[in-house]
């Protein structure tokens, strides 16, 4: 499995600790079961830390979108911390950025919430 | 290496098959001394429409296969994709960053292919199936084509 | 990158296919950090590997494919390739080494194989063709079966 | 085509300059060629200059020693310029540098035969 996943949590907020590729398959299905896991438990505050992800592919990409309108449909609200360089540059030609929260420093992003 | 390398494939329609292709397009691109993040982008480019050749072409059917190639020298390398799906008309295709579509959660893989190689050309392949022909050049100046990123 | 990372393909009993293990070994061990040296010399495994299953094994047959598989994460790369040939006795094989056979015009791709890589296993494959295993450790140091070269 | 060659003639010596990878297929093919052209038109003194090629596999290496025997038996010698370190590691690995004579200085090669 090229995608590893780890949860924590922050003063209320569920950070969610990406690490490896999103790519389409096991790996994007995985970041949605996750999600949802944590959105069936109740969780409103989901931070998704992508600064251990380097790769990602317009499938993961639109797994990150689906996380956001899932969550956002059921009250919750999807963000995302240190956006590295590669991915940042996806967010920008797919004007994703438009879309989502997006923080460098944790407990910046754990207080906007 | 100055010489060109050219290599033709038959792939399965499976998900692994376009990890090969990316990764045999980065390490061919790196050989001929493409920048780091022209071999990023182009090994976008062919997981991509790997991706769509093996999902919306040839619907993971054991029984069809993607047919894979790379010509590489040292101005430019060509990646054709072609699957024996149904076919589909690019210009149909629902645009991505329009206001209504920026939250469905697919139908980006066309926007970064164009945005990722010089040259995109999507026709339909005989018997049946798709071809996707993409050209990267690899210095900015010989990229006389790059207008068509655009298209 | 800290994840395994794993690849399944079946390919095709062209030379290409040697082309393509050669080109994913070696980026896949770039991507996990291994030496330039050791990339070189994974590579050279690799196709040396799939020539004897595409050549040997297979005899170019369109029939029979190349099942090739690579595991790697950070510690150590798996690259297994099998045929759906007839087999052969490795311990038969004449030894290129000899002074009778350094004039041969071919006998050494196992010789290389055994050079370049930590660890290597051939086996019979069921039910029918052979498996050839090699593994490739990232530090000297986790090498711990490097006296397999030897064999 | 990954393996390009070209044929010069300095004080007798055929010099053919190899250039990109020699693997199984069209490659060792196009040596096995050149080799045996360059010997049906009667040359006796052939020079391999490997400068300009980096890599070679178990099938090249063959091809250079059937070169080399095909040679031999008509009374014909060929010889090794500009072995690269990845090549002329083979060439230990294999014993091969028993077999060949390998030369860093084209002068003194050709003034070899
Ligand atoms: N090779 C193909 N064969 C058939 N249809 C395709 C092919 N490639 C793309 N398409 C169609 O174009 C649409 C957009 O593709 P793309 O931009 O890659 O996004 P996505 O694959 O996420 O839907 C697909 O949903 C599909 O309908
Ligand atoms: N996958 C295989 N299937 C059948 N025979 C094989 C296979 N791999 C190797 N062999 C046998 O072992 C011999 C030695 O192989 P190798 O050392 O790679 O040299 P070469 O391929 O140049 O002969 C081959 O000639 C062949 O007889």
């Amino acid at each position: 499995m090229s995608l590893s996943t780890s949860i924590r949590e922050v003063s209320g907020v569920v950070i969610v600790d990406l690490s490896g590729r999103i790519t389409l398959g096991e790996a994007s299905g995985k970041l949605r079961d996750t999600v949802r896991d944590l959105l069936a438990k109740g969780n409103k505050k989901i931070l998704l830390n992508l600064g251990d992800c380097t790769y990602i592919d317009s499938s993961g990409l639109g797994e990150l979108v689906s996380s956001y309108t899932t969550a956002a449909n059921q009250g919750a609200k999807v963000k995302l911390l240190n956006v590295q360089k590669k991915v940042d540059d996806l967010l920008q030609i797919t004007k994703l950025y438009t879309v989502f929260d997006s923080y460098t420093d944790e407990s910046e992003a754990v207080a906007s919430y | 290496m100055q010489e060109v390398r050219e290599l033709h494939l038959e792939l399965g329609s499976t998900l692994d098959s376009a990890d090969a292709a990316e990764l045999i397009v980065q390490r061919l691109a790196e050989e001929y001394g493409f920048s780091a993040e022209q071999i990023e982008h182009l090994g976008m480019a062919a997981r991509e429409s790997m991706v769509n050749a093996i999902v919306h072409g040839n619907a993971y059917s054991k029984e069809k296969h993607v047919r894979f190639s790379v010509v590489v020298g040292p101005e430019k390398i060509t990646v054709t994709v072609r699957d024996e799906g149904l076919g589909f008309s690019p210009t149909e295709v629902p645009d991505p960053l329009s206001r209504e579509n920026i939250l469905r959660g697919s139908g980006r893989g066309l926007l970064l292919i164009r945005a990722f190689v010089d040259h995109v050309e999507i026709h339909p392949a005989e018997p049946v199936g798709t071809e996707v022909v993409m050209v990267k050049f690899s210095s900015p100046q010989a990229g006389g084509q790059s207008e068509h990123k655009e298209e």
